[in-house]
């Protein structure tokens, strides 16, 4: 369709690859400006105060997943066990740094490294093997979540042995951001210089975008398409150990079934879920966005059993807009193709 | 009540001084089927409060030579129970202990089982009265609902009016709707708890994340709220956790409700939270006697108001007629205070 | 036969010598000879199947000769990779290339070699230089654009500005005029221009001639797979590359068959859809072949898609036998007697997973099941009996028909629809890539069938195939019918000057 | 994204590799009978008519499922559906509506939320995933809202028995009779059907079955229909099987489904997959951790054992493939050196 369309198209119209990106995530600015607007003027008590640090500190751990999970959606794979490698190393961590006693930043490190090698196992077999992505990671998804029972056992860590260092890092902020938020900015930044300034980066654009053609003009499909479920893990095993910051108490039930939320999060971002579109800040702006819409859809004091119901809707208008916009391009194109036709008989 | 559980034990004292090669239960109820073995099944495989009450069935079952085996689902479903009742059954055990998920999908199961010969208890949470031979009842809900309710009365001050905000687990869970509806009767009917105003019932699904989002909402929709009261270990901790994170919240919001004494220590000290429980262990070491006298014919089923159960070193409880058929209660639960909380090890 | 030419004093590029490449049983290149010079534009010409494309291809390194030599610039010429080919200094631009849609003309011009400084990629500069690149070629396009929703024309510059960027000193174009409008085309002649003044080669694929004859330098003519004249453009007329290229009696291969024409089986009138075609009006009579000719991208599969129900129409309308068919339901016009064989076989006429028999079987289940259930017997027995009709080769009915060769693969599209009995046939280039003699066979079946009283509207870019099977023969050019020419009036020099639109007067 | 099948090439006429789903049969014959000698329980009748029930639900949705994903489509919003319907079911049936027209309209609440599914992806053109993760949510929430934190569980008792107890004194539960129905309609569907035929056509190129003049989309709509329809059936049975109507019924379960299909046999990217490999992979899974219960084998092996097998479902057929092509590769080269 869009080739055939393509065939017809000028070259004096012209898309600014820059706005119409900019137009998708200001566009989810926008609404979340909205949202918090109109939910402030409802509940004053939504923003003000300490409302607007527990919204960016309740953010965290699911803007930290969907800058993880970008770069894989973005060269056209999914990784469905972020979850389960979040709650794993969640536990293990704990059961690290309690037994010999560590801090925070052996936490982070140990994490981040529990993350680094499941998404080193899954980049293995989707990029190495070319196996799909999906099964692959349903799979990993049971597998881990399984092995965190069989070594979590009925174990369970909460506030009374974590060390207190990390439990006060999820209180402490600066301006009123928390310290967990700033970690995430970092990581979005790095993610953002990854994916739009370095070649790495910009060839996992390329893979996502046609992957026949990555290979034929010679990427390294797999280093790439490998180092971007490293980084998916890695920031899953980060987001682990900020749930151990934020919530105190850890089991092997940590994060269960939230595979699905940070999917959610990354396409509402505009991350296609079929690749080659999609930045760092879109994602991190739709987790806000999400975050922002369950909290709001809380104080306003929605009854309780029609957010499921809510977050649905909301998810089909967001993937409904998307189709929208792309047509209303496409009926761009072709009102100007007609109009060149003209010209030319 | 109080005096013969006294008595009892002290009768066990005796007799555990005289007949040392015999254990207690022997001494105390000497017939108990040989090589009896129990399945002691949870909701979920993955909380320590199940542990705990697991520790004490493993100290029931020596005193009466039995053995006991824990059984956890790694989802908290009734589907997940089903599969273990079911193998359990096949496995030749010969008593089931089960803290059931769910108040009727367990029963065809349970029935089931129970036609085979198995003698089955429901303990910490109960089935359909056809599903099972006997529910071992920590408290009642009666009781649990007034210690609660007790509770607030001690943070708001005897007398004063103040808004009260509950966080449940699951919107389904039968011993917290129990405990809630129960809750709300008595502040009706009694004048003692007529301050107490409940403006919103949350669900936090015994998920620390969803927990911390509503509690943040409650507080949020409701600045009034001076009392959050958690009938459920898992919340009781995520809605201290987030009172403990706010500044501006300490001392304004106080947290009550049920949970362990170990994970609650340090809030309960820092004057975050009051909570109640009863005693974990306990619970799975008079439930392991319930279903050995059943399972040993020493009561006959049905089990009849005043039959009586033993109950090894706790004493013997007699059986009674509840809402929901035959029942025993194990007592009163305990409220921990920053004094006593470091001497409960579960 | 072959006219050797010397006179070119410029030093020689490419030298391939005796080149044969064979596919299976059939021959792509056979001691075909090729030489390219520096600073030229050099057309390679040929009918489909000649053997231009296996040429290309193994210069472009995805295919190695299986006999012969290549030397670039005095070296032996490595063959067999895409990337190798590259390196050496050869790229090629496809007729529809294969960009990367989601990102920005400037990153595909320097895809997998983004310039960069010291904070990582340097966005601006690469914008200026791919600016500076298509400013070079003489083309206005805004680098920071997406590639999504370019024109093919416009694509095809990105490819020729990467070529550039990479320093190329040799650009392959495979029929890269064939998607283009006529302005297009200009444009493309003129930055062709260009890159030979930067002193690089060119090597042009066309069917074209006029361009041929506007823009190129040398003539290569190739046929069957041999190389049939080497000349300079200014030593040769139009008339002299017909002959070579044609060069062959008709009769063998377009066995046509007397047939009684009769009734209007199929009847379009004032069919127009937006952007492809306007006022389509024409008639097909039982027993008769009419072809639809034109050149590719002329809107001539649009046609048939829209007569066949694949695509809806904005106006006019379709009569089958009299009656008139609904738009857009290819299901009502199979079940009132309406086949297309489609012109991608691979992507459109077959399930390439599939077996053979469930591919011939496709079109007749509803007559072939019982009770709404199919039998493998019947479906077999089905296959057997149009395998015989059609002599398709097969190792069983249920081997995948990704196992077929290209022809038989064809004939098991064809097989398909003939087992359907229709009255109206559309077959849209039914021979393109399958060898002479199947190609035959293939003629031998369409004669036979337009004898037994069918009607068929052929699709065909290789004008002896028009002429050698139709009765009657409508010309398009850029979407509209602008010629109608009898069996004995139809020559080739008519049907390309119609097709190439130089019949209505410059526009 | 092409089916990492095709890429098994088969040059020679006798060489017939092992397909994944002939694999999975013959690795519940072998569990089959290593069960049985590991624990002489486990190969009873008794034991099979508790552990049926329990893989009932699963093999239900997981026929039109294997359907859906041979066509190139996905749904993962079944098991919101289950409990939807469930919820209707049992909401109805307590407003006092007869039972088994509750029953009927809980099937229609499936059928209408197929439809939902069906054109959100055919006609408006969204990718199913995205929209079944949605509807995912969408429908369960529909499912909260209406039932609230109550259940409905006084059904009548030979209801109940329905989902559970077995036919007489037989190890084959009331409910099997339609499920092995069903079995038996969607082996046919899918195998021998006209209906089947078109969905493998669509599973393995769309454009041409749009050339073959199949209507792709009305096609799919029905799948997500057919889907949505056994789903509601599920839903249904699921109530009657735990005689529960809650909101939070068969949670989860849509994982267990697109598991079972996928370890079936039927390949994520369409055009490949057998009713019977599904069916064959379902009575794995429950005889699995039936024997796993049996052992006492803790049920996170059960899990891990899930993961591993559906990597191996894609993991294995690619090593075949390997083999294949090494195999294809020295029989070309001996013949070359024939010549």
């Amino acid at each position: 369709m869009i080739q055939k369309i393509a065939a017809f198209q000028t070259t004096n119209f012209k898309i600014n690859a820059k706005t119409l990106l900019r137009r998708r995530e200001s566009g989810i600015l926008m609404v979340l400006v909205l949202v918090s607007v109109a939910t402030t003027l409802i509940n004053p008590r939504f923003i003000s105060g300490y409302g607007l640090s527990d919204l960016l500190l309740n953010t965290s751990m699911v803007g930290c997943l969907a800058v993880g999970l970008t770069p894989v959606v973005i060269a056209r794979h999914i990784d469905l066990s972020i979850a389960s490698a979040t709650g794993f190393s969640a536990f293990l961590t704990a059961h690290i740094i309690v037994g010999h006693g560590w801090g925070v930043v052996p936490a982070f490190f140990v994490g981040a490294c529990v993350g680094a090698i499941i998404g080193a196992v899954n980049g293995v077999l989707v990029a190495g093997l070319r196996l799909p992505s999906l099964v692959v990671t349903l799979g990993a998804l049971y597998i881990i979540r399984g092995i965190d029972y069989q070594f979590a056992n009925n174990k369970q860590f909460t506030a009374e042995k974590l060390p207190t260092d990390l439990m006060h890092l999820s209180q402490d902020k600066i301006y009123g951001v928390p310290y967990l938020f700033c970690l995430v900015l970092l990581l979005a930044l790095f993610g953002v210089w990854w994916m739009r300034f370095t070649r790495f980066g910009r060839d996992l654009y390329a893979i996502g975008s046609n992957p026949p053609a990555a290979d034929i003009v010679g990427i390294k499909v797999f280093s790439r398409t490998f180092f971007a479920f490293v980084w998916c893990g890695t920031l899953a095993g980060i987001a682990g150990v900020m749930y151990l910051s934020i919530y105190a108490i850890v089991d092997s039930a940590a994060f269960l079934n939230q595979e699905l939320i940070v999917v959610t999060a990354v396409v509402i971002g505009g991350v296609n879920i079929f690749g080659g579109l999609g930045t760092i800040v879109g994602a991190l702006l739709g987790a806000v966005l999400l975050r922002v819409l369950i909290g709001a859809l809380v104080a306003l004091g929605v009854a309780q059993f029609w957010q499921q119901a809510i977050n649905g809707l909301l998810l089909l208008i967001a993937i409904g807009i998307d189709r929208i916009l792309s047509r209303r391009s496409e009926t761009k194109i072709e009102r100007i193709r007609d109009e060149r036709k003209m010209e030319i008989s | 009540m109080k005096i013969s559980a006294k008595i009892s034990v002290a009768v066990l004292a005796i007799a555990t001084l005289v007949a040392i090669p015999l254990s207690s239960g022997a001494s105390a109820a000497p017939k108990y089927k040989a090589g009896l073995k129990i399945a002691m099944i949870s909701k979920i495989g993955n909380i320590p409060y199940f542990d705990f009450a697991m520790s004490g069935a493993t100290k029931a079952c020596k005193e009466i030579k039995c053995t006991v085996k824990y059984f956890g689902p790694n989802e908290g479903t009734a589907a997940a129970q089903i599969k273990l009742i079911n193998a359990v059954v096949q496995q030749g055990y010969n008593g089931i202990m089960i803290s059931a998920n769910d108040k009727d999908a367990l029963v065809p199961a349970l029935k089931n089982a129970m036609k085979r010969g198995v003698a089955v208890t429901s303990w910490d949470s109960d089935v359909a009265n056809a599903g099972r031979n006997i529910f071992v009842n920590q408290a009642s809900y009666d009781g649990v609902a007034t210690a609660m309710l007790d509770s607030v009365v001690s943070i708001l001050g005897a007398g004063k009016k103040g808004d009260v905000g509950i966080l449940s687990s699951t919107p389904d869970a039968t011993n917290q709707n129990a405990w809630i509806a129960s809750m709300a009767k008595q502040i009706k009917a009694n004048a003692k708890y007529s301050g107490i105003n409940v403006v919103a019932t949350v669900y936090g699904n015994d998920d620390p994340e969803k927990s911390t989002t509503e509690t943040q909402g409650l507080l949020q929709s409701n600045p009034t709220i001076k009392v959050i009261v958690a009938p459920t270990s898992v919340g009781i901790i995520s809605a201290a956790q987030y009172v403990v994170a706010h500044e501006e919240l300490k001392g304004k919001v106080i947290v009550t409700g049920l949970g362990l004494p170990t994970s609650m220590a340090k809030y309960i000290k820092d004057g975050t939270a009051q909570a109640a429980l009863w005693n974990v262990p306990d619970i799975g070491y008079m439930s392991v006697y319930a279903v050995a006298d059943i399972a040993s014919k020493l009561v006959k089923t049905p089990v009849k108001a005043g039959s009586s159960f033993a109950g090894g070193t706790l004493g013997s409880r007699k059986a009674f007629i509840g809402d929901n058929g035959p029942e025993i209660i194990l007592g009163p639960g305990i409220i921990f205070t920053p004094e006593n909380v470091d001497s409960f090890k579960f | 036969m072959a006219q050797a030419s010397k006179a070119t004093t410029s030093r020689a590029l490419f030298e391939i010598l005796g080149a044969y490449k064979h596919f299976g049983g059939a021959i792509a290149l056979n001691h075909a000879d090729f030489t390219l010079r520096a600073g030229e534009i050099h057309a390679l010409l040929g009918e489909n199947g000649a053997g231009k494309s296996t040429l290309l291809k193994v210069l472009a390194g995805v295919h190695t000769l299986d006999g012969g030599t290549i030397t670039l610039d005095g070296k032996p010429f490595i063959q067999g990779s895409p990337r190798m080919a590259m390196s050496q200094g050869v790229t090629v631009i496809y007729q529809e290339p294969s960009l990367f849609p989601d990102l920005t003309l400037a990153e595909n011009v320097f895809i997998g070699r983004q310039l960069r400084n010291k904070t990582g990629i340097n966005w601006s500069e690469m914008r200026a230089q791919a600016k500076a690149l298509f400013d070079e070629l003489g083309v206005d396009l805004d680098p920071s654009r997406i590639a999504r929703g370019l024109s093919i024309a416009d694509q095809q510059v990105v490819e020729i500005a990467k070529a550039l960027s990479l320093d190329a000193q040799i650009i392959l174009m495979d029929e890269p005029t064939a998607a283009l409008t006529k302005s297009e085309v200009n444009r493309l002649m003129l930055v062709m221009r260009r890159l030979q003044e930067k002193g690089k080669s060119v090597v042009f694929v066309s069917h074209r001639l006029d361009e041929v004859f506007a823009v190129c330098d040398q003539i290569t003519v190739m046929r069957d797979g041999s190389t049939v004249a080497q000349s300079k453009v200014s030593d040769s007329t139009i008339n002299d590359v017909i002959k070579w290229m044609v060069g062959r009696e008709l009769k063998d291969l377009y066995p046509k068959m007397e047939s009684k024409i009769g009734d209007v089986a199929l009847e379009v009138n004032g069919l127009s859809s937006a952007s492809e075609f306007a006022n389509i009006s024409l008639k097909v009579r039982h027993g008769e072949i009419v072809a639809l000719a034109g050149l590719v991208g002329s809107g001539r599969s649009e046609v048939a898609r829209a007569i066949f129900g694949i695509d809806s129409y904005d106006s006019g309308s379709v009569k089958l036998n009299g009656k008139i068919l609904p738009g857009g339901k290819p299901g009502i016009s199979v079940a009132s007697g309406l086949a297309l064989v489609p012109e991608d076989r691979r992507q459109q006429g077959l399930f390439m997973q599939a077996s053979v028999s469930r591919n011939i079987a496709t079109e007749m289940l509803d007559k072939l099941a019982k009770f709404g259930l199919v039998s493998q017997r019947s479906e077999n027995s089905l296959t057997q009996e149009w395998g015989k009709k059609l002599q398709i080769k097969y190792p069983n009915p249920k081997a995948p028909v990704d196992q077929l060769s290209g022809g038989n693969q064809q004939k098991t599209v064809l097989a398909k629809w003939f087992a359907t009995n229709p009255d109206v046939l559309i077959v849209d280039e039914p021979t393109r890539g399958i060898d002479v003699q199947t190609k035959a066979e293939f003629h031998r079946q369409l004669s036979q069938a337009a004898a037994s009283g069918k009607a068929i509207l052929m699709i065909s870019s290789e004008l002896p195939e028009v002429l050698g099977m139709a009765d009657r023969i409508y010309v398009m050019h850029e979407g509209r019918l602008v010629k109608e020419l009898s069996r004995k009036d139809a020559t080739q020099e008519l049907i390309m000057t119609a097709a190439t639109g130089q019949g209505r007067g410059e526009s | 994204m092409k089916n990492i099948f095709t890429k098994i090439i088969q040059p020679q006429r006798r060489f017939r590799p092992f397909t994944w789903d002939v694999i999975i049969m013959i690795l519940l014959v072998i569990l089959l009978v290593f069960g049985s000698i590991l624990n002489p329980v486990f190969l009873t009748a008794f034991n099979f008519s508790l552990m049926l029930p329990n893989i009932g639900e699963i093999l239900l949705i997981a026929m039109p499922m294997t359907l859906l994903i041979i066509a190139g489509e996905i749904d993962l919003s079944v098991a919101s559906i289950v409990g939807l319907s469930g919820v209707t079911f049992g909401l109805l049936y307590e407003r006092g509506l007869n039972i088994w027209l509750a029953a009927f309209l809980g099937v229609i609440v499936g059928v209408l939320c197929g439809a939902v599914n069906g054109i959100l992806v055919a006609r408006v053109g969204l990718g199913s995933l995205a929209v079944t993760i949605a509807t995912l949510a969408l429908f369960r929430g529909f499912a909260t809202a209406a039932m609230g934190n109550k259940s409905v569980t006084d059904f009548p008792e030979s209801w109940t028995n329905f989902g559970y107890s077995t036919i007489g004194k037989t190890f084959l539960p009331q409910t099997y009779p339609l499920i092995i129905f069903f079995i038996i309609l969607f082996g046919i569907l899918t195998h021998l059907s006209i209906f089947g035929r078109r969905t493998f056509a669509i599973g393995q190129s769309v454009e041409a079955a749009r050339f073959a003049a199949i209507s792709v989309l009305n096609h799919k709509i029905i799948l997500f229909i057919l889907t949505g329809a056994m789903s509601g059936v599920a839903g249904v049975i699921y109530v009657l099987r735990i005689s529960t109507a809650q909101y939070d019924n068969a949670m989860g379960l849509e994982l267990s489904v697109i598991a079972t299909a996928l370890l079936g046999g039927v390949s994520i990217f369409g055009g490949v997959g057998t009713i019977w490999g599904v069916a064959a992979a379902a009575v794995l899974f429950g005889s699995l951790e039936a024997l796993f219960n049996l052992q006492a084998v803790s049920p996170n092996i059960f899990t891990i054992t899930t993961g591993t097998l559906l990597i191996g479902s894609v993991m294995i057929p690619l090593l075949l493939g390997r083999i294949n092509r090494f195999r294809i590769d020295r029989i070309r080269e001996n013949e070359k050196n024939a010549k």
